[in-house]
């Protein structure tokens, strides 16, 4: 039965327990520990990432774990296919980068044996790589509820660290509306278990079928999943939250977080409905995501500060993820390309991005301010800093070799070969605005200008900045091997939405 | 009328109001109880579908039941840390407004853009 | 005899209702928060009591009447402090004017 | 054996770059790596040549995504294209060191300049198209000339307008082919089948239309090629604008006979052809003139590749290669003499008569490259209208040339004029070598006795008298010529775009009135419902 | 009883009406005071629904403690000072918005009523595992033995929301005390209540966490008991909050987690897998570990209430 435990299932609890094992120990021991306890965490949370990725490839079948020996209806099941495997890596991968970068900013002061920010920062980090293993690999909707908050709580603190009024007002728009997202997932929840008496995905998938109970709940979870994922029109509270968090947190918010309540979303809608017929549901999500594009685009293009510029790039960028549900739905001879186009949008923005904020940070810390207009000639100054956003921007705009490109070459093809126009023309629509405002970075910047530089960006920070970008464009290089690993675990049946 | 269907329309009425309130109340201390209500009719949904589950004995279903604890746990840690929010946000500026252009200033000199 | 512990309990407990009932006019009724507060006291202390008093013979076993006269006691305390706070509160605010 | 060192060439005329580039990271490492580049070619070179006889050798590797193909057509684009990079970037890099951003830019520019001419799949091809699209703002905007920054910024513009309408135009064609190959040959293979046939032929010489200039999407060039230094705008005119007409030669169903695609392609390019020389002769600035003469003999190419894809002959993509290698030497010695006549003034008298030769080849003076050009795109231009056009843009291009020699007299050593000295001191070098190199190449694409006899000079000669003669009744009107801005219609795209800008500012008010707490409430519970509906709905 | 109905229906009015008035209150003040008589009321409807446990918890909690935190919230924005009005919603959007609620709630109430029959249940299930257990009380057991991860998270999300508004200090204020609940004097009549009420209601808490393996009860219940304990003790000022770097605080705070973490490692070494507890020792397991539990709870819901460490107080 599919509720049992397979070889090397353990690995998914060790995942989960290695970074909650740092929160409690960082929390208990406070001060310089809980820095270290999180730096000694994050080799040991990669490692087993690719072990859980070594393991699913070789089984070519999902590792599933049952917790307490009870496995579903009663107990939990962990589960963790290709999908959950490729994610669980690259957190991996941008949890190292963001807490080696942030290791300059958020040290605890000599001579103090406690500080507020760094601890809160430590602390947080590593719970919203807890959160988002158990995102990955859970199997149980209401398990994932909590992880879903877990995931806020840890999140919104980061944003407001700096404790400045509007930073303030940013964290309290995100916890009330992640609030409100979080209660409608919950209440479509509970119409799953008075439906079928079970919240365990595969046991799910076995037992919808059309029901109003049902309906009822796939559309408030996937509306509150929406408000999480801060897709357009619910995206208030993104742009301040992310443009105003310290770098290494945004880059964490901005590449990661979103991307968690969207892997639920996946979840719902791939894993557990597969059998309800509804290609309204993703014309709809497919409308807001192009909605998303070209407003998250625009308005980037009209931004004066860097880092709200990238902000909004990432509004538009998680437009592009919701085109995955119109694209890859059912088993026709499009929707794999749709699939990896969707998949590979999320680790190409998920790299570039976090590049990004955290070259922005460099630059903000260097310059003293991240205004663009004042960006003139900077690239000289700064090579490798503009090289990395410039990077980053390749991917966002879709240019080879990228991932980027990558993720928009399949959506286009599968958006073509269902002779579904709409959503090719607002890929390339946004790849136009995308270079706009990726032009409107670089351009001055690369020109000839002088700006005085504050301090010199440390080397090694731009290095760490560089290596993300250079992931988003090895991206582009994915083998098919990498695509078929993708499928591993995922139902594919005819007419999903 | 058994209390479970009772419950079960008190529970989508809580909802309905919390929702409203939500909504359209501006002061966000207003919005925390809003979400703590509809926090309370979700609950009252599981509830039902907790006593509809009774069975083997049982008066009840204990799983979903069981949820509702932790549900409840988790409603209170968030009104805690929202109500953090609320207090230094009034604290710091006098005022808890949400609105986006109290706070996006379009001179916003971004100097702290790493957060200071 | 059981009957007429039940008409016991009845009467009792009917009793406490009526001084819930008068509490609560009284509440709404009376002109000013100490008056309010008077009328709200009855409530509690005398109305609770009788109507504890009217469940102890149903209670079935001693320790279930124990606890009965338990809540009462622990109410009655509550209700004095509180009343009494508030009552010092108001008088506060009387100074303050 | 020759197949084997054809490979390694290959590899390595890809990768010799890709090596320099890399090197360019490091501080201590990038000035004699830009000092290099002019040998990064090299390899590109003698593949090309040992290609020109050679048949069609294919090279694949599957890690990176890339596979490449050596043809006749892109042998010989190949060979003069990598010449070019050799000799300019000689000029350039041994002598004084530009900024390393303009070296980088430069080598970028490079390999996608000589990829295109190898590259065998869709994604390769994109990459190497972008790669020589997008580096070459660099070149362009880095040397702060006069209206650089609007330059390249409209240039920028129209490359990356161009690369999203080829990313559609492949991936129809990618939807088109049923194996699921994306090799070229596959693909333009299962094409004419395609049910999106018309739509991708159409993107396609959109896409390509706007790297040649065609006319409307021309206005960009003139601009470029004014404010680029003369180097810059010598291999861009000369090897960069070469990546569309590759790009037409591989993505047009040459086999296939689609009369009207041919037609309307032959009508771009004839009107192209014309409307060049039409706006050059007004223009004052020689780089201007020799912008417009490029957009004109684009049009000429495309004109062929037009007649061609009538006529379902695929023979053709090898003499239009030719011709487009023809011009490419040209046009590049041209801005070079530009260069020349500008930095010494009192030199002797007889570089006046070369550099007429040289401009003239465009124009077929017998005995010249140019010539020979024309002579292998006789087979597109044999029927009727189609002969008399042809005929009639050689006297175009003649008059424009004419005009191009009185404007070269006056070219002054200003900024934009700057060469560096070592390649004015070989001009004439150049000069010679633009018009003989291709008698060494004819062979590959046809019979070099064809070249001679009378009616062979006549036809080379006629055309030139009658634009001698228009080109002096035009010498007295020309004050009386009207004035348009280089680069005609961009200005009014410019104008449009900035309009456009206006309606930021109405995504802005909408995005703000979202954001307020009520609206996205309420929107969040509409699409709960909303969806809701959806589920409900079924199909 | 055929009485029974009608108060059912009278306290779903009640019910209805106090949480239409905590919405339509004018003064944040009342609204809070109107929650918690809401979440009382509330408590009632879920001994109704046959769920003593969870009426417990709604009692502590959602009347409780999240009372006392509200309330103390209002009063300190009061005093504050801050204008705690926002952006005034419009009339046709308050109008939208009550469209939408009512429609929200109408499709609600017929998906709730129209659930499929047969009931869906687990009862037999948890029935079933109730014995390897050792347990009486199913609630306990889904939430100990059954789900033991989703409480674990549960804890952490505590520790975490305990972080968070430890993180909303002043950088200047850290690592002191939290500053006082309630902000009345010393009161002879509160003091004494304390003295009275806090040790029985401490005895009280102590009782519901030890019948909560076979009665209705638990670690939860009971801790937020002694949590309340704590909180009235506060408030009369007989003890002072803790300093938020105070080591044994910081352990009380993780030692639920923490021993749930490490036995469900245990499960491992001995048991048959991450928190299977070995037969026979399942019911001690538990009981262990509920009561590290009850600590962690008593200590953080206080701490929560209390909020961020002040500068004013702790030194």
């Amino acid at each position: 039965m599919m509720g049992a435990t397979t070889p090397g299932g353990f690995l998914l609890v060790l995942a989960i327990l290695l970074p909650v094992g740092g929160v409690l120990l960082s929390f208990v021991l406070g001060g310089r520990f809980a820095e270290r306890v999180a730096l000694a965490v994050t080799p040991l949370g990669l490692a087993l990432a690719l072990a859980i990725a070594a393991g699913v490839a070789h089984s070519g079948q999902p590792l599933v774990y049952a917790v307490g020996g009870h496995p579903p209806p009663l107990g939990i099941a962990l589960r963790a296919d290709g999908i959950s495997a490729v994610m669980l890596v690259a957190a991996a991968l941008i949890f190292a980068a963001s807490g080696f970068y942030a290791r300059a900013k958020f040290s605890t002061p000599p001579g103090v044996a406690e500080s507020r920010a760094p601890l809160t920062f430590w602390i947080m980090l590593q719970a919203i790589w807890a959160a988002l293993t158990i995102v990955f690999v859970s199997g149980d909707l209401f398990n994932l509820y909590v992880a879903l908050e877990l995931l806020t709580f840890a999140a919104v603190p980061l944003v407001c660290i700096d404790g400045r009024p509007e930073t303030l007002a940013a964290a309290l728009r995100y916890l009330l509306f992640a609030l409100f997202g979080s209660i409608c997932y919950l209440l479509g929840a509970a119409l799953f278990f008075g439906a079928y008496g079970t919240l365990d995905i595969a046991l799910l998938a076995q037992r919808v079928h059309p029901l109003p109970a049902v309906w009822a709940a796939a559309a408030l979870m996937t509306a509150g999943l929406l408000a999480k994922t801060a897709l357009f029109p619910l995206h208030l509270w993104l742009p301040p939250a992310h443009a105003n968090a310290p770098a290494a947190a945004s880059a964490v918010l901005s590449g990661l977080v979103v991307k968690g309540s969207f892997f639920l979303l996946l979840r719902l809608w791939f894993y557990v409905l597969p059998g309800l017929p509804a290609p309204a549901v993703g014309a709809v999500l497919g409308t807001l995501g192009s909605a998303a594009i070209l407003f998250g685009s625009v308005l980037a293009l009209r931004q004066a500060r860097l880092k709200l510029l990238i902000a909004y790039s990432t509004i538009a960028q998680i437009g592009y993820l919701f085109l995955i549900f119109p694209l890859a739905s059912g088993a026709h001879s499009w929707s794999a390309d749709g699939w990896s186009g969707g998949v590979m949008q999320i680790l190409a923005h998920a790299f570039a991005k976090a590049a990004m904020f955290l070259a922005a940070g460099l630059l903000a810390e260097s310059l003293g301010h991240d205004q663009i207009a004042k960006l003139t000639g900077a690239a000289r100054k700064m090579p490798l800093t503009f090289l990395t956003l410039g990077l980053g921007g390749l991917s966002l705009m879709g240019l080879p070799p990228s991932g980027g490109f990558a993720a928009k070459w399949l959506m286009l093809r599968a958006s073509v070969a269902s002779g579904q126009w709409l959503w090719a023309l607002v890929i390339l629509a946004g790849g136009l605005l995308a270079a706009g405002y990726v032009y409107r970075i670089l351009a001055p910047a690369l020109g000839d200008g002088a700006v005085a530089l504050k301090a010199p960006p440390q080397r090694g920070r731009e290095a760490v900045a560089l290596s993300l970008a250079l992931v988003a464009v090895a991206l582009g290089f994915a083998p098919n091997s990498f695509f078929d690993f993708i499928e591993i675990g995922r139902p594919i049946v005819m007419g999903t939405p | 009328m058994t209390p479970a269907v009772l419950a079960g329309l008190v529970g989508a009425a809580v909802v309905g109001l919390g929702l409203y309130g939500l909504i359209v109340d501006p002061q966000p201390l207003r919005k925390l109880l809003a979400f703590n209500l509809i926090g309370s009719g979700v609950f009252l949904v599981f509830g039902i579908v907790a006593r509809r589950g009774a069975a083997a004995g049982f008066e009840f279903d204990p799983v979903p039941q069981a949820m509702v604890i932790t549900g409840i746990v988790v409603a209170f840690a968030a009104s805690a840390l929202a109500v953090a929010l609320i207090l230094r946000l009034s604290e710091t500026s006098g005022g808890v407004s949400l609105d986006p252009a109290v706070w996006t200033k379009p001179d916003d000199k971004g100097e702290k853009g790493d957060g200071q | 005899m059981s009957f007429a512990l039940d008409v016991f309990s009845l009467a009792a407990i009917g009793a406490g209702a009526f001084f819930f009932f008068a509490g609560m006019v009284g509440l709404l009724r009376f002109p000013d928060s100490l008056t309010r507060l008077h009328a709200l006291t009855k409530a509690d202390n005398l109305g609770l009591g009788l109507v504890v008093l009217g469940l102890l013979p149903q209670a079935g076993s001693l320790l279930a009447a124990l606890k009965l006269i338990i809540v009462w006691v622990l109410v009655l305390l509550s209700g004095a402090a509180t009343s009494q706070m508030i009552g010092r509160a108001l008088r506060k605010g009387e100074d303050r004017k | 054996m020759i197949e084997v060192l054809v490979d390694w060439l290959l590899v390595a005329s890809i990768f010799a770059p890709l090596a320099l580039l890399d090197q360019c990271f490091s501080k201590s490492l990038r000035p004699q790596a830009l000092a290099l580049q002019w040998l990064a070619p090299a390899p590109a070179l003698a593949a090309g040549l040992l290609g020109l006889g050679a048949g069609p050798v294919n090279l694949d590797f599957p890690a990176l995504r890339l596979s490449l193909r050596l043809d006749q057509p892109g042998a010989l684009l190949l060979t003069v294209a990598a010449l070019l990079w050799m000799v300019v970037g000689a000029g350039v890099f041994r002598s004084e060191q530009p900024s390393s951003r303009v070296g980088v830019a430069w080598l970028l520019t490079m390999i996608g300049s000589l990829g295109v001419f190898v590259a065998a799949d869709l994604i390769s091809f994109y990459l190497v198209y972008a790669l020589v699209s997008i580096p070459a703002y660099g070149l362009i905007a880095w040397e702060g000339l006069p209206n650089s920054k609007r330059a390249a910024g409209v240039y920028m513009a129209f490359a990356i307008a161009g690369e999203a309408l080829l990313l559609l135009a492949f991936a129809l064609l990618a939807a088109g082919e049923p194996q699921g190959s994306l090799r070229i040959v596959d693909v333009m293979a299962a094409l004419p089948a395609s049910p999106w046939r018309d739509l991708a032929l159409a993107l396609l010489i959109a896409g390509f239309g706007m790297k040649m200039g065609l006319a409307p999407l021309n206005g960009w060039m003139p601009l470029t090629y004014r404010a680029a230094p003369i180097p810059a705008a010598a291999v861009l005119s000369g090897a960069g604008v070469k990546a569309g007409v590759i790009g037409l030669i591989r993505f047009l169903p040459l086999g296939a006979a689609l009369e009207n695609w041919g037609l309307a392609l032959a009508a771009i390019g004839f009107f192209s052809a014309f409307y060049g020389v039409a706006i050059g002769l007004t223009q004052k600035n020689p780089k201007t003139v020799l912008a417009y003469s490029s957009i004109s003999q684009m049009g000429v190419i495309a004109a062929a590749l037009g007649m061609a894809l009538m006529a379902g002959d695929s023979g053709a993509s090898s003499s239009v290669a030719f011709y487009a290698a023809n011009h490419m030497l040209v046009k590049a010695a041209l801005f070079l003499t530009i260069g020349a006549f500008a930095a010494n003034r009192a030199a002797p008298l007889w570089r006046l008569p070369l550099a007429g030769a040289l401009a003239l080849s465009l124009a077929g003076l017998p005995f010249s490259g140019g010539a020979l050009a024309k002579l292998a795109s006789k087979t597109q231009f044999a029927s009727g209208w189609a002969a008399a056009l042809a005929s009639a843009s050689s006297v175009a291009t003649a008059l424009l040339m004419l005009h191009f020699l009185s404007r070269l007299r006056r070219a002054t050593a200003r900024a934009e004029n700057a060469t560096p000295a070592g390649l004015v001191r070989v001009w004439p070098a150049l000069a010679v070598g633009a018009l003989v190199i291709p008698w060494a190449l004819y062979p590959a694409v046809g019979d070099l006795s064809d070249a001679f006899g009378l009616a062979k000079l006549w036809d080379g000669v006629w055309p030139l008298l009658i634009a001698a003669a228009l080109a002096y009744v035009l010498y007295d009107l020309q004050d009386r010529l009207p004035r348009i801005h280089e680069g005609d219609s961009v200005v009014a795209y410019e104008k449009a775009f900035d309009k456009s800008l206006a309606l930021g500012g109405a995504f802005e008010g909408i995005d703000a009135r979202l954001r307020q707490w009520p609206a996205a409430g309420l929107s969040l519970v509409l699409i709960a419902l909303v969806l809701a509906a959806a589920t409900a709905l079924g199909r | 009883m055929n009485l029974l109905p009608i108060i059912d229906v009278g306290l779903a009015l009640l019910v209805l009406g106090i949480a239409t008035w905590t919405i339509a209150a004018r003064e944040v003040f009342g609204a809070v005071v109107g929650y918690v008589v809401y979440g009382l009321l509330l408590s009632l409807v879920w001994v109704r629904l046959y769920a003593p446990d969870v009426a417990l918890t709604e009692a502590a909690v959602g009347g409780g403690v999240t009372g006392v935190l509200l309330l103390t919230a209002g009063a300190r924005l009061r005093s504050g000072g801050g204008k705690e009005a926002g952006e005034a919603t419009g009339l046709p959007l308050r109008v939208v918005a009550a469209v939408l609620s009512l429609l929200v709630a109408l499709g609600l109430a017929a998906v709730v009523l129209f659930l499929p029959e047969p009931p869906a249940t687990l009862a037999p299930e948890a029935r079933a595992g109730l014995a390897a257990t050792g347990l009486g009380n199913p609630i306990t057991a889904v939430l100990i033995s059954y789900r033991s991860f989703d409480t674990m998270l549960e804890k952490i999300v505590l520790v975490l929301a305990l972080t968070g508004v430890w993180s909303v200090a002043a950088d200047g204020a850290w690592g002191r005390a939290p500053a006082p609940i309630g902000r009345m004097a010393p009161d002879g009549a509160l003091t004494l209540l304390t003295q009275t009420l806090a040790p029985l209601g401490i005895v009280v808490g102590l009782h519901i966490f030890w019948v909560g393996a076979d009665a209705p009860g638990g670690a939860f219940q009971g801790g937020a008991l002694l949590a309340a304990m704590w909180m009235i003790v506060m408030m009369a000022r007989l003890a002072e909050a803790p300093r938020i770097d105070a080591r044994w605080l910081r352990l009380a705070l993780i030692a639920g987690p923490a021993v749930f973490f490490l036995a469900g490692l245990a499960g491992v070494a001995w048991g048959d897998g991450f928190f299977s507890y070995p037969p026979g020792f399942a019911k001690p397991i538990i009981l262990f570990i509920e009561a590290f539990m009850l600590l962690t709870i008593a200590v953080t819901l206080p701490m929560l209430v209390a909020g961020p460490p002040s500068k004013g107080a702790g030194r």
